[in-house]
C-alpha cells in the first residue's frame, strides 16, 4: 500500500505518476480576484469553444449578478458575485491577518512546483514568515515586522464600506485528482500537461467523479439526446485541444483584465506570490492565495486563486481533502470487514446444523 | 473601492456610518429583504461539494449487493455443509441479486449502452472499478453456481453438460464465497472515498455496517424461502449480522462528527434508519426466538430483508443530503483547519499568504 | 487482424505495458483524445475582422472551415485589444451562426396576421416602388415663403451604429438624393 | 483607447466603463496596477466601482454641480496649470460686457427668448479689439452668416456640426488680458460663475459627502500638471440628459485648466456603444448633417450656395474650417460627379432642406400623427431601444409600409401581433396596416468594409464567408435599391428626379458580383479629378480644392486610401509597433491618435515633462515630431506669429494647439457653439423630485419638450404631485447585453448570464416599499408602467437631497415584449418620455420619476388605469413640467443687445 499512498496524496509530480513519456511542463491558471470586472466572458468564451449547451432554466437567481450558479457540467467557467459591507471587509482583513499570526503557511522547500524564491519575482519586501532560505520562520518571537504592522494599522482605518467581490472559479486541475482516480473507465485521465481531462467518447456517466470532487466541479450533463455529451461527466479541459497546439485557453484568451492568467504552473504559482505579497504590503491583508501549496489535501491545483476572503465566501471549501487520500485505509477497512463477514457466515455454518 | 496595490493613502472614512449607509437616514433594515450577503460559510447556500447524479437504482443496487453476497455464501454454505435447500437458494438468490443489482447499476449510467466500458481499465484507485471487477467474477462464479445447481436437476446426469457442471460446482461454490466478502464491503468504500461529507467520514465503519446488513439480508431471505428445519446456520448468521450492523451503525453515529451525524438521524434518512433499526433488531431477534416456526421465520426475514434495505436507502440519503447543504462540507472542515493551526500545524493548509 | 488490434489497444494491456499502473494517463487514451487538435488549427482559413458590438473596436480572428464561420476570437495583434474578447465579442461565432438566425425575407401584408415567405428580388422590387410612391405623394418643392425645400418627409430611416462606414455613406447619398432627409441612428439615442 | 494606460489618475464619470467597455477597460486596470487612481462616480456601485479605488454616489443628472465645484475648487485654491492656461485656453480672452451671468439671472444667461424658449447668444460672444473699427455690432464671435439664432441653430442640431471642431467665429482680433485680472475675462467669469458650487452645494444636491468630493478634487489636482495627467471617461450617462453636451464642457473646462487636453494620459474619452456610431456620426446617418460635419441646409439660413459658404466657412476666421467650401465642392463632386458645375453652383440645390428638427423623435412623433409613409429599421430595434416605447410601437403602427433589416425577429418587426399595446387593446393585429418587410442582412463577417471606433480609428473588416439564404449587406442591398429607384424614375423629367437620376451610382462589383466596399471607400477618400494628378486618390484633406477639380465623400476620412492604399487595413500587430500604433488601422484625421497633441508641449515646442512628451519641435529639423503624427502645421515654429487678419490655419500662431477651434484656444467659455450657455450651468432634469437649490430656473431653459398627450411628465421639484412619483431612475446598460438586445437575447449564451427584466433598489427602499429580492415589482412612470424582477443590493445607496431621501432605482433596458427572443420582459425605455437636450437633440434617459410597488404589474387594459390612476392623482397634464422659463428674472429686458436690435 506504500506505492498507492503515495499516489494518493502529498507533493509530487502528476505527469510523472501517470506515467507520461514525454511530459510537457505541468500548465495551469492563475486567477487574480483582484482585478476581476466580473464580465463573464470567460464563461462565454469557454462554452463557445467547447460547444457547452446553455445552462438552467433563464431563471434570474437573484444573487446579485450571478445567474449560472455554479461550476457544474454546462458552465465550466463560473463567476461569483459577492456583495459585502463593512463588517464583513473588516472581518476578511482579521481573517487575513490571522494568516501572518500563523506563520501561515510555509511552503516547504520540497514544493516542486515553487521556484526559487529569489527567481525573478523581484523583492518581496516585508515579507514576514519567510526567510532568506525560503523557510519558515518562528513568528511569534517577534519577527512581525514594524512594516506589517504599520500597513495594518493603515489598513484598520480605511476599510471601505462596501465593496463587490467577482471571482472566476474553475476546475483546480489537482494534483491528486478524486474525479480522476474514481473514474472506473478511464474516461478521465491526466495529460501531459498534468490538467485532467474528460474523454466524452469513452465516459459511460456513472457519475462516482461528481461524488468524488472536494471542490463540487465535475458535473453529469443531464440526458437529454439534444445536446452533446448529454450523460456524461464535463468539466474544464483547460483546453486540451487547444494546449496540443500552443495556443491560450479561451477563457484566458479572452479575459479583458488578465484576471485569469495561464501558463507554466511554475510561473502561475510564482506571479501569484508576487501579487499577494505586493497587495498584502500595501495594506489589503485580506488578500490570500488559494491552491498553490503541494502540501495540502489535493497536493496543490492547477488553477491557483488569489482570493479577497475567506475561501468559502467564494463557495470554495476551505481545508479540502482528496477523499482517495484516505483510500488505503479504506480498503483495509473494507477488508477487515469482509473477513469479518465470512468468519461470521463461516461460524454459522460450522457447528450444529440446526 | 478595493485593491489598487500603490493605493497606501486611501482617504479615512467612517467605518459604518459612512457616506454609503448613514446618509439614509441611519435606519436598522431588514437584512432579509436584501440580496442575500453570502454568509460566512457558503455562496447564497448554494452546496460546495456535489452530491452524485444517482437516484433511488444506488440504494437498490447497495442492497441487492450485499443481498447477493450473503446469499452467495449461504449457497457456498449450504454447499459445504450439504444443506441442499439453502445452497440451491442461496445460489439462486445471489445469481437473481447480482442480475439486478448490475442491471440497476446500469440503469442509472448517464450513458447505459456503454456500461460495458467499466471493463476497459482496471483502476485501483476506484472502487467502482475495482467494484465491477469483483462483481463481475462474483457474477461468473454466481452463474455457474446457478447453473451446476440446474445441472444437478437435469435428467441425464450422465452427460457431458452435466458431468461438466458437477465439476465446476466446487470451483464456482469457493469463488462466489471467496467474492462474496468484496462485493459486499467494496460498495462502503464506493461511497465513503467520496466528497460527500457523512458517507466519506464514516469510512472506518460503514464496511462493517454492510457486511452486516448483507449477512442479515441474505439470511433474511434464506429465512424466507427455506425450510425451517434447514435454516439454522442463516438465523445464527441473521443474529450475527444484524447484530454487526447494528452496532457498527452505532459506532458510526458515535464516532463522527456530531454535526456530519446530523442527516443520519433528521429528515428521510432519519426516519428510514430508526425505521431499519427496528426493523433489523426485531428480524434478529424474531430468527431468535421464532426462527424455527415457518411463519416466524418468515416474517423474520421479511424484517431483515427490509431493515437491510432500508439501511442502505438511509445511508444513501444521508451522504446526498450531507453533500448538499454546504454546512456539512464548511464547518467540519474549518473545524479541523483551526485543529490544526491551534496544534502549530500550518504548512498544510490550502489558503496561503505566500 | 482488426480483433487483435483491439484487444491490444485494450487499456487493461495498455495500462501493464506502459508503466502507467493505475491507468490515469496514456494508457486509458482513446484514438479521438490522441489525434485531438484545436479547430482553429484545422482552420481553412483565417480572417482578420473587427467585433460587431461596443465602439472600442477589438480585433477579431474568424476561423473558417468548408466556408462556415467556426470560431470567431480575439486577435492578439490588435493594439486595442490585445487578443481580448467581453462576453459580447466571445459570443460573436453564436451571433454569425445562431440557429434562430432569420435567413429568408418575411413579408407581412397589411392587416395580416403571419408572416409570408417572399422573393427576395420581389421584395426589393416592392420596396422600390413604394419608395417612389411615397416619395411622389409627400413631395414638398417649397416651403409658404417659396423657398426651396426639395424633400420628402414621407419616408424616414433609423439605423446606422452597427453598420459599415461605407454602407452609412449609400445610404445618406441615395436618401439626400431623393430628399429623404429624416435619416437617424444610435447616435442620437 | 490604450493611452488610458498613461493617465496618473482616471475618473469615470457618467460611463459604466467596466461593464460595457470591459475590454477597453484593459487599459484602465493597467493603469491601476502601475499606480492611476481610479475614481467612478456614478448613482450606482457597478462592477466598474468594484474595480475602482473610489466609488462617489452620485444623484443622477447634478454632475454640473460636481463639477462645477470641481472648477471652482481649482480656481480657488490656483491649482490650475497656469502657463497652459494662459497659453492655451481662452482664459485671458476678454468677453464683450454685455454678457450676463446665470448668477445675476436667476439661472439665465443674457440673451433668453422666452417666446421661442432659446438664446440668442450674441451677448455671449468676445469683446473686439480696437472697438468701433468693425462695423458690426461691436462684438465679434457673434453669430456667424447673417446672424443665427439658437432657435434654427437647435432645430437642426447644429451641435453636432462640431464633431470635428469648434463653430466658425468671424476673425480673431480679440483682446486679452494675460495676467487675467480684468473683470471681464473669461477667468474671471469662470471663477464667478461656479463661486456657489461648493462641496456643501455638491452634498446637498449631489448627495456626494464633502469627504468624498474633497477625495476626488486631491486625486485629480495632484495627478496633473507638467509631470502627471489625468482622463475623464464618460459615455451615455453624460449624453442622455437635456443638458447633455453641457456636462461634457464641464468635464472640458476642468481638463483644460489642469492642462490634460492634448497631452498623453490625459483628455476626454468618449466611450461610445455601437461599433460604428463614430462613422455613423463622421458619415451620418444624421438629419442635420452631411459627411464631415458640413452643415444640412437649412431653410431661411443656406437658401443659396454663397449663404451656405459664407457659413460654414468663414476665410476670414483662423484654423482649417476656413477651408470648408472646398470640403463642400468635393462632396457634391463626389456625389453628382460631372452633373455639379461651378455654374450650378455644384449642384447645391439639390440637397433637400430642413425646416426645423427632423430627428428620430420629431419623426416619431410625425409617424404616430399620420404623417411618415415609410420606414428602414437598419439594424435598430426602437420599440424596445428607444425612449417612450410605446410611444414608438404606436406609431410603427400608422405607417404605410416598413422595412426591417436584421440579424434576427426583433420586437420592431414584430409589433403587429406581440406588442404590449396589443394586449392593452389599443392595437388590435388586423386592424394593423402596416405593410412590413424583413430582409436578413449580412453579419460582420459576412461583408467587408470599415467600422470608426470611439477613437476615430477606421479599421477594415475582411470579408470571412459570404452570408447565407437571402441576407446581403447593406452596401449591396441599397446598391440595388437605389439602382431600381432610379430604373423606375429613368426619363423623367421632373427637375425633383435629378439628384436622383444624376447621382453618382456606378460602382464596380467584386469578385462576388457585389458592390466593391473598396471602391466606396475610394470615394469617401477623395481623388483628384483634373489637373497633373487626375485620377490619383487624395492624400489628405490639404489636398481638396473648392474649385471642382477634386471629389471627396467625407473630407475628414481623406487620407484613409492615400496612395491607393487601405491604411484602414493596415494590421501591422501592436507588438511590434510603439504603443500610439499608428500602424494599425488608420485614425482621422490624418492618422492621428490624440487630437490638438501640440498641447502636449510647452508654447516654445518643448515636451511639459520628460514624463509626458508626445509631440514637440524639432530645432534641429525645423519640424514637429513625436510620437504621433502632430496636429499641427508640421513646420509652423512655436515662435510663428500671422500678421493680425489672417484666416485659415495660416492665421494660428505657433502656440495655438487648438487648430481646429476658431481662434486655436480651449475654450473655457464658449462664445458660440454652444445652444444652452457659454458656460455649463447646472438645471434639474425634465423630471426631478428634486427643487433646483442654486436657482429659480429648475430645468434648462434651451431643453427640447414637446407637449403632447401622449408624453406627459410628473411634476418636478416642489411642485404638487411630485410626490407621487417619489423616486428618482435610472436606465443603463449591462455587460452581458446589448441594447435592445437584438444581439443578445437571441444568443443563449448571452442571455443565460442575464435572463430576466429587473429593479435594482436599496435595502431601506425594499423595506419602504416591502420589495423583496427575487420577487417582482411594479414601476410606473407617468408614461406607463412596467414589471421587473427585484435585486435589493447595497450598490443603490440613498442619498440626502436637501435634508430629503431620495431613492433611485437601477432599470437595464434590455428587455422587450415578444416571442421570438430567448429571453424577454418589460422594456425600461418604455418609462421614459421625450425630452431633448438642444444641442443634439438627444433624450433624457439617464433620469425619470417613477413609483415602485411590490408585485406583478397588472395585465391586460388594467394598466392603462393604473397609469391613469396615477395621473389623475398627480394632477398630470400637458403642461406639466414642460414650462421652459421658471427663473423669477426678467433677461429679455435687462439684456443690452436686445436693445441695441
Amino acid at each position: 500500500m506504500g506505492y498507492l499512498d503515495r499516489q494518493l496524496s502529498g507533493p509530487t509530480d502528476p505527469i510523472a505518476d501517470a506515467a507520461w513519456e514525454e511530459p510537457r511542463k505541468r500548465k495551469g491558471f492563475f486567477t487574480d480576484t483582484s482585478i476581476c470586472i466580473g464580465c463573464k466572458a470567460c464563461e462565454v468564451a469557454c462554452k463557445e469553444w467547447n460547444a457547452i449547451p446553455q445552462d438552467g432554466n433563464l431563471d434570474l437567481l437573484g444573487s446579485s449578478y450571478d445567474n449560472t450558479g455554479a461550476l457544474g457540467a454546462s458552465t465550466w467557467r463560473h463567476v461569483a458575485f459577492i456583495e459585502q459591507t463593512s463588517d464583513r471587509i473588516e472581518q476578511a482583513r482579521e481573517s487575513g491577518r490571522r494568516l501572518v499570526d500563523l506563520g501561515m503557511p510555509v511552503m516547504p522547500p520540497s514544493q516542486p512546483m515553487s521556484p526559487p524564491h529569489t527567481a525573478g519575482i523581484g523583492p518581496s519586501p516585508a515579507a514576514p514568515g519567510i526567510d532568506s532560505s525560503g523557510g519558515p520562520v518562528d513568528l511569534v518571537g517577534g519577527m512581525e515586522s514594524a512594516v506589517a504592522q504599520a500597513t495594518m494599522a493603515a489598513a484598520t482605518g480605511t476599510v471601505p464600506d462596501f465593496r463587490w467581490l467577482m471571482s472566476s472559479d474553475v476546475c483546480k486541475h489537482c494534483t491528486h485528482a478524486g474525479c480522476l482516480d474514481v473514474c472506473p473507465t478511464g474516461a478521465l485521465f491526466r495529460t501531459e500537461f498534468g490538467t485532467v481531462v474528460v474523454q466524452p467518447d469513452v465516459c459511460n456517466g456513472c457519475g462516482y467523479c461528481v461524488a468524488a470532487c472536494p471542490f463540487g466541479v465535475i458535473e453529469r450533463r443531464p440526458t437529454d439526446n439534444t445536446v452533446t455529451n448529454h450523460g456524461n461527466a464535463q468539466k474544464c479541459t483547460l483546453c486540451y485541444d487547444r494546449l496540443r497546439d500552443d495556443q491560450t485557453p479561451a477563457c484566458a484568451k479572452a479575459c479583458p483584465t488578465t484576471s485569469i492568467k495561464f501558463g507554466d504552473l511554475d510561473e502561475m504559482v510564482a506571479t501569484a506570490q508576487e501579487r499577494v505579497s505586493t497587495l498584502r504590503d500595501n495594506g489589503f491583508t485580506e488578500a490570500r492565495l488559494y491552491g498553490a501549496n503541494a502540501e495540502d489535501g489535493v497536493g496543490g491545483t492547477g488553477s491557483v486563486f488569489l482570493l479577497l476572503d475567506e475561501p468559502e465566501v467564494y463557495g470554495l471549501p476551505p481545508d479540502p481533502r482528496v477523499p482517495t487520500a484516505a483510500l488505503p485505509d479504506m480498503f483495509r477497512k473494507a477488508g477487515m470487514a469482509g473477513l469479518a463477514m465470512l468468519a461470521m457466515a463461516a461460524a454459522s455454518f460450522l457447528g450444529r446444523r440446526r | 473601492m478595493t485593491t489598487n496595490p500603490l493605493d497606501a493613502d486611501r482617504p479615512p472614512e467612517l467605518p459604518r456610518s459612512g457616506r454609503r449607509r448613514g446618509n439614509g437616514g441611519g435606519k436598522r433594515r431588514d437584512e432579509s429583504l436584501m440580496v442575500p450577503d453570502a454568509k460566512f460559510e457558503s455562496y447564497y447556500g448554494r452546496s460546495v461539494v456535489k452530491a452524485p447524479p444517482w437516484t433511488e437504482e444506488i440504494p437498490t443496487y447497495l442492497f441487492l449487493g450485499g443481498l447477493a453476497a450473503g446469499s452467495g455464501l449461504i449457497g457456498a454454505g449450504g454447499s459445504a455443509r450439504n444443506l441442499p435447500a439453502l445452497r440451491r437458494r442461496g445460489r439462486f438468490a445471489a445469481l437473481a441479486a447480482v442480475a439486478l443489482g448490475g442491471g440497476a447499476l446500469a440503469k442509472d449510467l448517464g450513458r447505459p449502452e456503454r456500461a460495458l466500458n467499466m471493463m476497459r481499465t482496471i483502476k485501483l484507485t476506484s472502487p467502482m472499478s475495482v467494484g465491477s471487477w469483483i462483481l463481475a467474477a462474483f457474477g461468473t462464479f454466481a452463474s455457474v453456481a446457478a447453473a451446476a445447481e440446474i445441472g444437478r436437476q437435469l435428467p441425464h446426469q450422465d452427460g457431458l453438460l452435466a458431468k461438466t457442471l458437477r465439476v465446476v460446482d466446487p470451483p464456482a461454490a469457493i469463488g462466489s464465497a471467496l467474492f462474496s466478502a468484496p462485493l459486499a464491503a467494496y460498495t462502503a468504500v464506493l461511497l465513503s472515498d467520496t466528497a460527500a461529507p457523512t458517507w466519506h467520514e464514516s469510512y472506518r465503519e460503514l464496511p462493517f455496517v454492510f457486511v452486516g446488513s448483507a449477512n442479515a439480508a441474505a439470511a433474511g431471505l434464506a429465512l424466507i424461502m427455506s425450510p425451517a428445519d434447514q435454516n439454522g446456520p442463516v438465523r445464527k448468521m441473521a443474529v450475527s449480522g444484524a447484530a454487526l450492523e447494528l452496532g457498527a451503525g452505532q459506532l458510526l453515529r458515535r464516532n463522527m462528527h456530531p454535526l456530519l451525524a446530523e442527516p443520519l438521524h433528521q429528515g428521510k434518512a432519519g426516519r428510514l434508519l430508526r425505521a431499519a433499526e427496528i426493523l433489523t433488531g426485531g428480524g434478529a431477534i424474531g430468527a431468535m426466538l421464532f426462527g424455527r416456526n415457518r411463519i416466524g421465520a418468515g416474517l423474520s426475514g421479511v424484517a431483515l430483508l427490509a431493515g437491510s434495505a432500508l439501511t442502505r436507502f438511509g445511508i444513501f440519503e444521508a451522504g446526498m443530503e450531507s453533500a448538499k447543504d454546504p454546512k456539512y462540507t464548511v464547518q467540519p472542515q474549518r473545524e479541523r483547519l483551526e485543529r490544526r493551526r491551534a496544534d502549530g500545524v500550518t504548512n498544510d493548509s490550502i489558503t496561503t499568504i505566500r | 487482424m482488426d480483433a487483435k488490434k483491439t484487444f491490444l489497444s485494450w487499456p487493461v494491456l495498455r495500462q501493464f505495458r506502459s508503466g502507467d499502473f493505475l491507468g490515469r494517463g496514456p494508457a486509458v487514451t482513446s484514438e479521438r483524445t490522441r489525434t485531438l487538435e484545436p479547430r482553429t488549427k484545422t482552420a481553412d482559413r483565417v480572417v482578420q475582422s473587427v467585433c460587431p458590438y461596443c465602439a472600442v473596436g477589438c480585433g477579431q480572428r474568424v476561423y473558417v472551415k468548408d466556408e462556415k464561420v467556426v470560431q470567431i476570437e480575439g486577435d492578439p495583434d490588435s493594439p486595442i485589444s490585445r487578443g481580448r474578447l467581453c462576453p459580447k465579442g466571445s459570443a460573436s461565432e453564436q451571433l454569425v451562426n445562431s440557429p434562430i438566425r432569420q435567413t429568408h425575407v418575411l413579408y407581412r401584408r397589411p392587416h395580416g396576421t403571419s408572416w409570408e415567405r417572399m422573393d427576395r428580388d420581389t421584395a426589393i422590387d416592392m420596396i422600390a416602388d413604394r419608395f417612389v410612391e411615397s416619395r411622389r405623394r409627400t413631395w414638398q418643392d417649397a416651403d409658404e415663403h417659396g423657398r426651396p425645400l426639395r424633400r420628402t418627409m414621407g419616408i424616414a430611416s433609423l439605423g446606422g451604429a452597427t453598420l459599415d462606414n461605407e454602407e452609412n455613406y449609400l445610404i445618406k447619398k441615395l436618401f439626400t438624393a431623393a430628399g429623404a432627409i429624416q435619416i437617424e441612428n444610435q447616435a442620437r439615442i | 483607447m490604450q493611452d488610458l494606460a498613461n493617465a496618473d489618475c482616471i475618473v469615470i464619470q457618467g460611463s459604466n466603463m467596466a461593464e460595457c467597455h470591459p475590454v477597453g477597460y484593459q487599459w484602465v486596470t493597467e493603469a491601476r496596477l502601475k499606480g492611476a487612481k481610479v475614481i467612478h462616480i456614478d448613482p450606482r456601485f457597478t462592477r466598474t466601482s468594484a474595480t475602482a479605488d473610489k466609488h462617489v454616489p452620485i444623484r443622477a443628472g447634478s454632475d454640473v454641480v460636481f463639477l462645477g465645484a470641481l472648477i471652482n475648487h481649482i480656481l480657488a485654491n490656483d491649482l490650475y496649470f497656469k502657463e497652459y492656461v494662459v497659453a492655451y485656453t481662452n482664459a485671458a480672452t476678454i468677453v464683450s460686457d454685455e454678457f450676463k451671468d446665470t448668477e445675476e439671472l436667476d439661472g439665465l444667461f443674457s440673451g433668453y427668448d422666452e417666446e421661442l424658449g432659446n438664446y440668442d447668444p450674441s451677448s455671449w460672444a468676445y469683446a473686439t479689439e480696437g472697438e468701433g473699427e468693425d462695423a458690426s455690432p461691436g462684438t465679434i464671435g457673434g453669430p456667424a452668416a447673417g446672424h443665427e439664432h439658437g432657435h434654427s441653430t437647435s432645430e437642426r442640431s447644429a451641435g453636432d456640426e462640431h464633431g470635428s471642431g469648434g463653430p466658425a467665429l468671424e476673425h480673431a482680433r480679440v483682446k486679452r488680458d494675460e495676467t487675467l485680472q480684468d473683470p471681464n475675462t473669461v477667468f474671471q467669469i469662470l471663477k464667478r460663475h461656479y463661486s456657489r458650487y461648493t462641496p456643501e452645494m455638491v452634498a446637498d444636491v449631489c448627495g456626494v459627502s464633502v469627504d468624498d468630493f474633497h477625495y476626488v478634487a486631491k486625486a485629480l489636482t495632484e495627478n496633473s500638471g507638467r509631470d502627471r495627467t489625468s482622463a475623464f471617461c464618460y459615455a451615455v450617462g453624460w449624453t442622455q440628459h437635456t443638458l447633455g453636451a453641457q456636462f461634457i464642457r464641464t468635464a472640458a473646462i476642468i481638463q483644460l485648466l489642469l492642462g490634460n487636453m492634448g497631452r498623453p494620459g490625459g483628455g476626454i474619452m468618449a466611450l461610445r456603444g455601437h461599433a460604428s456610431i463614430q462613422g455613423s456620426t463622421d458619415i451620418p446617418t444624421l438629419y442635420n448633417i452631411l459627411p464631415g460635419y458640413l452643415a444640412m441646409p437649412m431653410v431661411g439660413n443656406h437658401d443659396t450656395w454663397d449663404d451656405y459658404v459664407a457659413a460654414i466657412a468663414n476665410k476670414a476666421q483662423k484654423g482649417f474650417w476656413a477651408n470648408a467650401d472646398a470640403y463642400a465642392v468635393s462632396l457634391l463632386k463626389a456625389w453628382w460627379g460631372d452633373a455639379a458645375t461651378k455654374e450650378n453652383n455644384w449642384a447645391y440645390d439639390y440637397l433637400p432642406r430642413l425646416t426645423g428638427a427632423h430627428g428620430t423623435y420629431q419623426t416619431t412623433m410625425a409617424m404616430k400623427d399620420g404623417e411618415v409613409e415609410g420606414y428602414f429599421l437598419l439594424g435598430q430595434n426602437p420599440a424596445v431601444g428607444s425612449a417612450h416605447g410605446r410611444m414608438q410601437r404606436l406609431a410603427l403602427a400608422e405607417l404605410k409600409w416598413l422595412v426591417v433589416r436584421d440579424l434576427q425577429m426583433i420586437e420592431s418587426a414584430t409589433f403587429w401581433k406581440d406588442a404590449p399595446e396589443i394586449a392593452t387593446g389599443e392595437l388590435e393585429t388586423e386592424k394593423i396596416g402596416t405593410e412590413v418587410f424583413f430582409l436578413p442582412p449580412a453579419s460582420h463577417v459576412e461583408k467587408a468594409g470599415t467600422f470608426t471606433q470611439t477613437q476615430r480609428l477606421l479599421q477594415w473588416r475582411h470579408k470571412a464567408v459570404n452570408p447565407p439564404g437571402d441576407c446581403q449587406s447593406e452596401l449591396e442591398f441599397f446598391f440595388e435599391l437605389g439602382k431600381r429607384i432610379r430604373e423606375r424614375l429613368a426619363g423623367s423629367d421632373d427637375p425633383r428626379d435629378r439628384p436622383l437620376l444624376d447621382l453618382t451610382w456606378d460602382y464596380p462589383l467584386d469578385e462576388d458580383g457585389e458592390i466593391s466596399g473598396e471602391a466606396v471607400l475610394q470615394e469617401i477618400n477623395g481623388r483628384h479629378l483634373s489637373g497633373e494628378r487626375a485620377g490619383e486618390l487624395a492624400d489628405m484633406y490639404t489636398d481638396l480644392k473648392a474649385d471642382g477639380s477634386t471629389s471627396c465623400g467625407c473630407w475628414i476620412y481623406s487620407g484613409v486610401y492615400a496612395k491607393g492604399v487601405n491604411r484602414a487595413a493596415n494590421r501591422k500587430p501592436g507588438r511590434e509597433q510603439s504603443p500610439v500604433a499608428q500602424e494599425w488601422g488608420w485614425a482621422w484625421p490624418d492618422n492621428r491618435r490624440i487630437l490638438y497633441n501640440r498641447a502636449s508641449a510647452d508654447p516654445e515646442g518643448k515636451p511639459w515633462s520628460e514624463r509626458k512628451k508626445y509631440v514637440w519641435w524639432d530645432e534641429e529639423n525645423q519640424t514637429w515630431t513625436g510620437l504621433d503624427t502632430p496636429d499641427f502645421v508640421k513646420t509652423k515654429a512655436p515662435s510663428y506669429r500671422p500678421e493680425p487678419g489672417t484666416g485659415g490655419p495660416d492665421g494660428l500662431a505657433g502656440d495655438d494647439p487648438f487648430v481646429m477651434m476658431a481662434d486655436g484656444k480651449g475654450w473655457l467659455f464658449t462664445p458660440k457653439g454652444m445652444l444652452d450657455g457659454p458656460l455649463p450651468t447646472h438645471y434639474e432634469p425634465q423630471e426631478s423630485p428634486v427643487q433646483n437649490p442654486l436657482y429659480g430656473q429648475q430645468s434648462n431653459p434651451a431643453r427640447r419638450v414637446f407637449p403632447r398627450k401622449d408624453n406627459l411628465w410628473s411634476p418636478s421639484g416642489t411642485a404638487p404631485g411630485s410626490e407621487v412619483y417619489p423616486f428618482v431612475f435610472t436606465t443603463y446598460r449591462l455587460t452581458e447585453h446589448h441594447t435592445a438586445g437584438g444581439m443578445s437575447r437571441w444568443l443563449p449564451y448571452l442571455s443565460e448570464l442575464q435572463p430576466e427584466m429587473f429593479c435594482e433598489v436599496s435595502p431601506e427602499l425594499a423595506e419602504d416599499r416591502g420589495l423583496v429580492n427575487g420577487g417582482w415589482a411594479t414601476i410606473v412612470s407617468a408614461r406607463t408602467a412596467i414589471e421587473a424582477r427585484v435585486l435589493v443590493t447595497d450598490r443603490m445607496t440613498p442619498l440626502v437631497i436637501s435634508g430629503r431621501t431620495i431613492h433611485q432605482i437601477g432599470l437595464p433596458y434590455h428587455w422587450g415584449v415578444g416571442k421570438e427572443a430567448v429571453v424577454s420582459g418589460d422594456s425600461a425605455n418604455d418609462l421614459l418620455g421625450v425630452a431633448l437636450d438642444p444641442n443634439v437633440q438627444i433624450q433624457e434617459s439617464k433620469v425619470g420619476s417613477c413609483d415602485i410597488r411590490p408585485g406583478r404589474r397588472p395585465r391586460g387594459e388594467a394598466i392603462l388605469r393604473l397609469v391613469e390612476e396615477y395621473q389623475s392623482r398627480a394632477g398630470v397634464t400637458v403642461e406639466t413640467s414642460n414650462q421652459l422659463k421658471t427663473a423669477e428674472s426678467n433677461p429679455t429686458e435687462s439684456n443690452p443687445t436686445e436693445d441695441g436690435h
